[in-house]
């Protein structure tokens, strides 16, 4: 009954709390500053990772975001929609990596695609998050015959620069005969195809902006 | 930034990826309130009211926490306003409805340590849902909750009137009737998509 | 003098019975299906007959066993596994390996029917939760389809038939073709009405041939061996609502009587959602019961990720059965109030 | 049978956790880690050992505390301690490793609700002393992590073929998706409540049997 | 006259008739017996109280024991003789119950005197009722309810339609079908009673279409002074249409309400064989002393319907006709609601209808095999009364008894039968459920 006597007074309630509530808060702070620069540097060496992946060529990268009249060289926190410039190790554009999400078969897919200027084409893809059906719809991220897509495929601008002449999109298994055409995975078409929709909207809306503006990339430091 | 339209966030949170039978969120609950229909359905409509109330709670508590640049107090913040909030809403019930409570019972505070609610808070916060599309998900959460917790304990008062096997009997069938249940919700998946 | 005291039986009346018993319904069910699944056979080949020979026998070693070590008397002589074991079998596609077969039956009535106390106990259809246990975990073997009629199919198999147990199958692509429903959702061909009622079409073992699978339901409807009103009401609702979307976009969604032909609605609706056990007892009830699952294949077949749903619906509606039951109860007499 | 006569030693309580009250098997407490992010060893293990922390640093504070924490105040109290060793030790799964913290996702965080925290701090750590705390924790985490591990490892060796990622059954195996996907979850967990029915059940009839000779 | 109405109630069997053996043969008197036990309690109510001491002798139709009560009837000797003994004597239920075992003698002209009959132009109501309870005239048709009480009308309530029952759905018996071909004047005697007691405007006799030559006859006699109010109305076959709700529904379409009364919806039904009763006994002032059986049933040769003394062992009646060799089991009625008998000592009583035997062939040396319930919902579709006994069976089997009560409507099952006969499983539905109605009922006393 010592504890019920004790309980009784509101000081020692708030005491408690507030001494609880000090420890904890010292502990948490610690630990987040102490991990903070941790973390950071292995996020960025994911990213980085997933950008020299869909980018081959890539040793370098920079991070642009979005604005109404071009890509700006990011600095400070992100605001809006971000596309990181993959770089030679002289320094020369390689080209874009552009994240691109979708609904997929049981939640939404994320992905990282890599845009080649010269080739007019996407030249890598890396799924970042998916909870495709493990050894079937996950096959988009690891199934070679499927990521042989993304070794040229094709997203050209029509000659106004609008949009791509033509949408990509997902076809049967072993019947792709266009570079613009994604061959899908057998049993798992949901997946390819969802990837195949996500890739034709992002490229859509990007790869004519990101072509208009081409020259914000080529020369970061001068955007400063 | 997510620009999911509301019904497919809809349909995800009640359906393709239901809480229960997809992110195994508030088992406890659902295995332990599933024996009774009535129980269940005043179970699932105390969930849903209590997530919809946790999804306010939490869009409001992380835009604070981004605007002082805390996100390591999300954690506790979110839990200590859940936690009080389900306070009120056992003190609004014992008040309202005393039959309510008492068939509820020790399940009330039992919310409060509910992962379904925190889960929701936490992954309404990842996906980057503006209010609307939170409240949207919140709904779906906790009717999809609903749903699985019902259709538990429809089938298992049938149950209670089966001859099961010795080896079966309580929290056994119960998993194996899910994993059924489980199944069974996969044919949703792609839906909205 | 009479003598017969000492033998004279106390039972309880009524004294005299219909006649209808469990087994004389089951096997019933088994009769109706035979045609069903001898035309799979002939569809399909030798391999067909493997499967379902596999099927049959892995569900009745199940049940046998589980009587067994369950130290309960068998009920084999019930003959409801043997309609299990067919039905299970019919919903696979030929050419699946054995031993996934074989898995699966022992799914079907170990998980399905035993584990809840056997016979007239099972929430779910048994032979439903054995194909959609198989359909989750070997998602590619299941939806490998042979085609129907190839030439060769009673003297050959293909070899995924006797893989090794727990290997993975090979299978040819040369082989395997299309269903009707997956020829739609993915590529946009609409399959003849005409082959679809016939069964000329790539599936399941058991899932091809309208007429046969109507002609067993509607002899066992007529021994009021099944509530007709089921597959009525699923039939029903598909093609109000089939016939209703493509009118107003024929781009986007199929015709009424495809959707009411492929892939295995016929089957589900006439042979599946009618287990007795796991379906609505009132007649409201199985209407309702037979909407839900007509709305519920639609949706999952036309807007979800998968080609077809029947299997899903009708698991989903049994689910919900006990629910039916208990809101449609009928009125009992001299409870409803009217009078005059 | 003195034993019983002194009280549980630290080593009872220690060991209590393991088997004869695990967390999972018999109180089937922490079902939701238990069955989400069991999909394969290497994730189940790594939560199994997160939860351990959490649990033995959470009991060991409540334990000390239990004198200067008042009555109405302390799940409160609790549930703050909880979520300040949950955060922790999610930005320091973080800094280990992106890829195990990308694979828990948010359940690390809803280590926060898991019911054998909190139960084992009201239950246990809240009257007993620090020593014996810890051994309860100890001993509650380790079976935690052992349920997780046996979860775990069927189903990444039947869905995956491999085990903490390393084949160990043949190429050729056909994996069973269903088991790293939700319903794999319910049917291993309900299988392995099956098993241990069984062996219980077992057991008491033997000892019917043995009573019955006896008694004959 | 109303051939081949389309009316009659929901749900329902069909069990095979078998009526065709006995339906033609006409009513004959069967000898008597040795010796008679007569239950003091062969109503539902108050046993009667016996005015005559052991070794008394009596004449034919003098009382033996008078009502106990408004919800009692007299009982009167059925033969004379001598009260050889006052006590326990076995019945139907397989307790022992009061009665009278009472030797006839063997000389005795057994002539029956005439009593006070009450007259029928200028008795009032409450004289017919005495007059009624006074004959010890109880229902016929199986339910023995003492008949002066439901003819008893309630304050504020008034009887529009009067139902003679002539349906006797029950499969075997033939009583009511020969007692409506042969006292046709007795019937409508009864009915100008019954008729002036209730003051009912309309009365329906309701007979069955597998008897259209008793709708034809009756139809035929109807005299000019009944013709006005009464009408035959003939109705599609279907079991069980004979319990007076079902009747009253497919007569009149109205619902008795749940745990009430016929006259709650103004109307009384009457077993045929009960008005005919009334119309022969009332003017003479007798009470009754015999009444007409169907002896019948697969196990009996000399089947037939005959006009049986109250009192007479089963045991004498079987000797009488004569059995197979083979025969098995014995039922006081038809085989959808008659109980089995466990000794053939038990007489038959005023309730007692019929008397079937069958022999093994029928039903086999041991009762079908029991399967567990698989919800075919034949059952649902067979209950006259809209229960699930399905839902009802899983429930007892596992004592849920009060559930069965409270949320399942057990106490307005009147155990007709219909569900245990169409069961594909065999189980004993109607068993269980008079078992848990018993449960229920001790529940609610204690």
């Amino acid at each position: 009954m010592d504890a019920v006597a004790k309980g009784d007074s509101p000081l020692e309630m708030y005491r408690a709390l507030v001494g609880i509530g000090v420890v904890c808060g010292l502990l948490i702070v610690s630990v987040f500053q102490g991990t903070k620069p941790i973390i950071e540097a292995n996020k960025a060496a994911a990213l980085e990772r997933a950008i020299f992946q869909v980018l081959p060529a890539a040793k370098q990268s920079k991070t642009f975001a979005a604005t109404d009249d071009g890509f700006k060289l990011l600095e400070g926190p992100a605001t809006g929609p971000l596309v990181f410039g993959g770089y030679a190790e002289d320094g020369s554009l390689v080209g874009l990596a552009i994240p691109a999400a979708g609904m997929g078969y049981a939640d939404t897919i994320r992905i990282l695609y890599g845009y080649s200027f010269e080739a007019h084409a996407i030249v890598g893809m890396v799924v970042l998050e998916s909870k495709e059906t493990p050894g079937l719809g996950d096959k988009i991220a690891s199934d070679p015959g499927f990521q042989a897509n993304f070794e040229a495929l094709d997203v050209s601008l029509s000659a106004d620069g609008s949009a791509p002449v033509h949408a990509v999109a997902a076809v049967k298994h072993g019947t792709k005969s266009n570079p613009w055409q994604l061959d899908s995975i057998t049993g798992a078409t949901i997946s390819s195809k969802a990837v195949a929709a996500m890739l034709r909207e992002s490229t859509t809306t990007w790869i004519p902006k990101v072509e208009k503006h081409k020259a914000d990339f080529m020369n970061p430091g001068g955007a400063k | 930034m997510n620009e999911e339209p509301l019904w497919t966030i809809f349909l995800n949170a009640s359906l393709v990826n239901n809480f229960v039978l997809a992110y195994f969120l508030g088992i406890c609950p659902f295995l332990g309130v599933s024996g009774k229909l009535a129980t269940a359905s005043r179970m699932g409509g105390a969930v849903t009211f209590v997530m919809v109330v946790s999804s306010l709670c939490a869009y409001g508590i992380h835009a604070v926490l981004m605007a002082i640049d805390a996100p390591y107090l999300q954690l506790i913040s979110y839990i200590a306003v859940i936690a009080s909030t389900v306070q009120l809403v056992e003190m609004f019930i014992k008040k309202v409805s005393p039959t309510l409570f008492k068939a509820l019972g020790i399940f009330l505070p039992l919310i409060t340590t509910n992962c379904a609610i925190l889960g929701l808070a936490l992954f309404q916060t990842n996906k980057g849902y503006n209010l609307i599309q939170s409240v949207v998900y919140a709904v779906g959460a906790g009717l999809g909750f609903t749903l699985a917790l019902v259709l538990m304990a429809g089938i298992r008062e049938n149950l209670a009137l089966a001859k099961l096997p010795d080896v079966v009997k309580g929290t056994a069938v119960a998993l194996m009737v899910a994993g059924i249940l489980s199944v069974g919700f996969m044919g949703f998946a792609g839906l909205g998509g | 003098m009479v003598s017969v005291a000492k033998t004279l039986q106390l039972r309880t009346s009524p004294h005299v019975t219909s006649g209808a018993s469990v087994d004389l319904i089951m096997r019933h069910v088994v009769w109706a299906l035979v045609p069903t699944a001898l035309f799979g056979v002939y569809a399909f080949g030798l391999t067909a007959a493997v499967t379902l020979s596999a099927a049959l026998a892995s569900c009745l070693l199940a049940e046998w066993l589980l009587c067994k070590w369950s130290e309960q008397p068998s009920t084999l002589s019930d003959w409801s596994v043997a309609v299990t074991g067919l039905l299970y079998g019919l919903t696979l596609p030929p050419g699946l390996p054995v031993w996934m077969t074989m898995l699966g039956g022992f799914i079907a009535v170990g998980l399905g029917k035993h584990l809840f106390g056997g016979l007239g106990y099972n929430p779910f259809n048994p032979a439903l939760v054995g194909r959609a246990v198989m359909q989750a975990a070997f998602p590619v073997g299941m939806t490998t389809w042979h085609a129907a009629f190839g030439s060769g199919r009673f003297s050959s198999v293909p070899s995924s038939l006797f893989t090794f147990p727990f290997a993975a199958p090979e299978y040819t692509d040369a082989l395997t073709s299309a269903t009707p429903l997956a020829a739609w959702k993915f590529e946009h061909n609409l399959a003849a009405a005409s082959d679809l009622v016939m069964g000329f079409t790539t599936g399941s073992t058991g899932e091809t041939s309208a007429v046969l699978i109507l002609l067993g339901g509607a002899y066992l409807a007529a021994r009021k061996m099944m509530n007709w009103r089921i597959p009525l009401s699923i039939f029903v609702t598909v093609a109000v609502l089939t016939f209703a979307l493509h009118l107003a976009s024929p781009e986007a969604y199929p015709t009424a009587p495809f959707m009411l032909l492929s892939g295995g609605l016929m089957l589900g609706a006439v042979f599946m959602a009618t287990d007795m056990v796991a379906s609505p007892m009132t007649t409201l009830g199985v209407v309702i019961y037979g909407a839900l699952i007509g709305v519920l294949t639609v949706t999952i077949r036309l807007w979800g990720g998968m080609p077809e749903g029947v299997m899903y619906a009708i698991l989903l509606a049994n689910a919900v059965a006990p629910h039916i039951d208990r809101l449609v109860r009928p009125t009992v007499y001299g409870t409803s109030g009217r009078k005059a | 049978m003195s034993a019983t006569l002194e009280g549980p030693t630290t080593t009872d309580e220690f060991i209590k956790g393991l088997w004869k009250e695990n967390p999972v098997f018999v109180q089937v407490l922490g079902m939701c880690p238990t069955l989400a992010v069991t999909n394969s060893a290497i994730n189940a293990l790594a939560m199994g050992l997160a939860t351990m922390v959490v649990l033995v640093m959470s009991n060991a504070v409540i334990s000390l505390l239990r004198k200067f924490i008042p009555k109405q105040v302390r799940i409160a109290s609790y549930i703050l301690i909880i979520a300040s060793f949950v955060t922790a030790v999610e930005y320091v799964i973080q800094a280990v490793s992106l890829d195990l913290h990308k694979a828990l996702g948010a359940f690390i965080s809803l280590i926060v609700v898991n019911c054998v925290i909190l139960g084992r701090a009201e239950a246990f750590a809240s009257k007993n002393d620090l020593v014996k705390s810890l051994a309860d924790g100890a001993g509650m985490g380790l079976g935690f992590t052992f349920a997780l591990f046996l979860l775990g490892a069927v189903r990444e060796v039947l869905g995956s073929g491999s085990l903490f990622g390393v084949a160990v059954l043949p190429a050729s195996f056909q994996p069973w998706v269903i088991m790293i996907l939700p319903s794999g979850g319910f049917f291993t967990l309900g299988s392995w409540l099956l098993f241990f029915n069984y062996l219980s059940k077992r057991k008491a009839r033997k000892a019917a049997l043995a009573t019955a000779e006896v008694a004959s | 006259m109303r051939l081949f109405s389309k009316k009659t109630f929901a749900h329902g069997v069909h069990p095979p008739e078998a009526k065709e053996a006995t339906a033609g043969l006409a009513i004959r008197r069967f000898p008597f017996p040795p010796s008679l036990t007569i239950p003091l309690s062969q109503h539902i109510g108050k046993p009667a109280v016996p005015v005559v001491r052991e070794g008394e002798e009596v004449i034919r139709g003098q009382l033996l024991a008078e009502p106990d009560g408004f919800m009692s009837v007299a009982m009167h000797a059925p033969a004379s003789g001598i009260v050889r003994r006052i006590g326990l004597m076995p019945s139907a239920s397989g307790k022992m119950v009061p009665g009278i075992y009472l030797e006839p003698f063997p000389g005795s002209s057994q002539e029956v005197p005439d009593g006070a009959g009450v007259d029928l132009e200028s008795a009032t109501a409450d004289e017919i009722i005495a007059g009624i309870q006074a004959a010890g005239i109880v229902g016929l048709g199986g339910a023995a309810f003492p008949t002066h009480v439901k003819l008893k009308i309630p304050e504020g309530k008034r009887c529009e339609t009067l139902i003679i029952n002539g349906v006797e759905c029950e499969p075997f018996l033939t009583t009511d079908h020969r007692v409506m071909l042969e006292q046709s004047d007795d019937i409508f005697m009864g009915i100008r009673y019954l008729m002036k007691l209730t003051q009912a405007a309309k009365c329906f006799i309701g007979i069955e279409a597998n008897k259209p030559d008793a709708a034809q006859h009756l139809q035929d006699k109807l005299p000019a002074d009944l013709q006005a109010e009464v009408e035959v109305a003939v109705l599609p076959v279907k079991y069980p249409q004979g319990a007076e709700k079902m009747l009253i529904t497919a007569l009149t379409g109205h619902e008795v309400p749940s745990g009430g009364l016929p006259i709650e919806v103004g109307a009384v039904v009457v077993n045929v064989a009960t008005t005919a009763e009334i119309g022969r006994l009332l003017p003479v002032g007798q009470g009754i002393q015999e009444r007409v059986i169907t002896v019948t049933g697969p196990a009996v040769k000399k089947k037939g319907n005959y006009r049986i003394l109250i009192g007479t062992p089963l045991r004498f009646i079987l000797d009488e006709v004569g059995v197979e060799d083979d025969i098995a089991r014995v039922f006081m009625g038809g085989p959808m609601m008659g109980p089995a008998v466990s000794s053939l000592d038990i007489p038959v009583v005023k309730g007692t209808s019929g008397v079937t035997a069958f022999t093994l062939r029928e039903g086999g040396d041991t009762p079908p095999k029991e399967y567990p319930c698989i919800r075919c919902a034949y059952c649902v579709d067979a209950c006259p009364i809209f229960l699930n006994p399905s839902q009802l069976g899983l429930l007892a089997k596992n004592g849920e008894f009060a559930t069965m009560a409270e949320e399942h409507h057990l106490m307005d099952c009147f155990e007709c039968g219909s569900c245990s006969f169409v069961c594909p499983s065999h189980i004993p539905l109607v068993q269980h459920f008079r078992v848990a109605k018993a449960a229920v009922r001790k529940a609610k006393a204690s």
